[in-house]
């Protein structure tokens, strides 16, 4: 029983990912969709939230959408794992139930 | 075994956990989230109804739209106990930071912990949120 | 695995609903099953039949009837709110269809998972 | 004094075009001149005749067509915008009208202000 | 030449009250309106912001939002002024020119 | 003179800032903004672009759209100058919270301080936000 998190909004625009963070359990997974995938950059004045969390969270960015806002070359967060729509439709399957953060 | 039974025969009831995010009047979506939390209690479904961040401000009371001219649908909130929806949780850390209390609802709710209500999500098998 | 999808946002504006195509279209790949797609609050504007995008776009109305043509996905228009924004039968495209919220609260009841995008 | 208004969100979902109405009604009050209200982005579906909101709520695209046949207030609907989002000439309720882009800077340039209403 | 600023958002969920203030000249006028008022609010976890640049900056809020928010009867934060419609309009006329924090 | 005359009959030239704050494909604003610069260039007034907050994302170098299925509509940036759009700025302060630095971007800008963009907004007729 763990919930798989989405977060779709920029971290520098809207509160939201440290709304999510708050409520997040340990063992639970943040998968960054659409402007969310700029909270997955390294070294920005959003990143240190998501890195203190880092290891007891699991965190997913949407690959599709880090290439459509050209962030391929630029590092990103530490441990956080790529997936395309096929592995969202996975972590859908994996964890117990969604929550999307609007 | 009998109710059961019955529940078998009717479908599964499922945990839903209804979280509202944000303020009333700026956008549409606490009026029209109230409008599927009030159907889901037609289907005998284990409810529950969350208010956590801006979602706090829609059980605000004395609030008074002529002005705006939008439809003040805040006492529809206190419909909710009519349509056995009991199950109304509102997280401590988002009324305290936002210099809310208890007395500033329309409702009486019970108030939880940023641990409770994770605790609590954790266990849904739905969870929507406007 | 049954799959139901809630939009909550309409064609353009938001990404919404392209990620939401996005992810039904690969879930059907996968061989799950979709329960129904229910469009709410300005997701209702998704089953417009007039929307013409430039040529050099994707037309997202299109996409959502072509994969109900495909796959006989269900696209469900919410009565109440299409009503408030002035979608109605002579307006919708192809494969989509207008009906009550309970066929949002159904799609929790008898999906696995209901995955919402909105704004 | 002359404004211009420019609305970028549709009618119900957001409050901007609520917040725009009540500002141009009180500019007409106070004996201003309302160059034009422009209507863009999601904004266009104001225009939209079928809404039919509750009848305990207000009709925001009546409201706006109300303020075209007292006041002679020209509302223009960007027709790039309008086409995106299946808004045609078919869908217009009284007082809108379709037309270019231009039309918004033109108000930028014949109004001493433009206020803008979006999200 | 001074200009007014209006931010339509509130500080809970958006951080444009932030971006507003970080490029807000000193003399400038900010109004508040629709989901905006919450940044009235005296005394929250947003309010510090604002208190830090009253006085430099004028502070309006929109009556008819506030009282629709039921906050009519709450404390605002000290020097701002509520108007109605009528007085957005005067002070759109006052100022040179209008931004709207979108 | 002779210029003066010449615009004053054809209107008067107005200085017009457009406010580019929002990140592109997540929502429309960005691409139908631009729209509207390219439409106002034709209008021959004093435009200036500036891109500040999650605006600078905007013009982000190699984005590579094909798998969202959206158009990818950063290469018109580049066409701005063919249309007279001369007058880029960026806020140096967005674009180093974001991490990133003027490599990152796909035209050519000029740099400004929070206080220079300040200064410029303060004199503008007319100021659009997208």
């Amino acid at each position: 029983m763990a919930l798989l998190h989405t977060v779709n909004k920029s971290p520098f625009e809207r509160n939201v990912i440290s709304d999510c963070l708050r409520l997040a359990k340990d063992g639970s997974a943040i998968l960054l969709i659409e402007d969310g995938v700029y909270a997955a950059l390294e070294g920005t004045s959003a990143s240190d939230e998501i890195t203190r969390r880092n290891g007891s969270i699991k965190f997913f960015a949407l690959g599709p959408d880090i290439e459509a806002r050209g962030l391929s070359e630029k590092s990103l967060i530490e441990g956080l794992t790529l997936v395309d729509y096929s592995g969202f439709v996975d972590l859908v399957e994996e964890y117990s139930s969604v929550q999307s953060w609007l | 075994m009998e109710d059961f039974e019955d529940n078998e025969f009717d479908g599964p009831i499922k945990k839903f956990m209804y979280v509202n995010r944000k303020a009333p009047y700026g956008t549409v979506y606490a009026l029209e989230g109230l409008e599927v939390v009030l159907i889901t209690a037609a289907f005998d479904q284990d409810v529950c109804l969350v208010f956590v961040d801006d979602g706090v401000f829609q059980i605000k009371k004395d609030q008074e739209t002529t002005g705006i001219n939008m439809k003040n649908f805040s006492p529809t909130y206190r419909a909710l106990e009519g349509y056995d929806v009991e199950k109304i949780y509102v997280e401590k850390e988002s009324l305290e930071s936002r210099g809310f209390s208890e007395d500033d609802l329309v409702i009486p709710v019970e108030i939880l912990s940023s641990a409770e209500i994770s605790e609590l999500m954790d266990a849904q098998d739905v969870i929507v949120t406007f | 695995m049954k799959f139901g999808i809630l939009v909550n946002e309409g064609p353009f504006t938001h990404q919404a609903s392209d990620s939401a195509y996005q992810f039904t279209k690969a879930a059907i790949e996968k061989g799950h099953e979709i329960v129904r797609v229910f469009f709410y609050h300005d997701g209702v504007n998704n089953s417009n039949k007039l929307a013409d995008p430039p040529s050099d776009d994707r037309n997202v109305v299109k996409l959502w009837s072509d994969l109900a043509a495909e796959h006989g996905v269900e696209l469900i228009v919410c009565v109440a709110a299409a009503m408030r924004r002035g979608i109605n039968d002579d307006l919708l495209a192809a494969g989509f269809k207008i009906s009550g919220l309970g066929q949002l609260v159904e799609a929790g009841i008898i999906g696995d998972r209901l995955v919402t995008f909105g704004d």
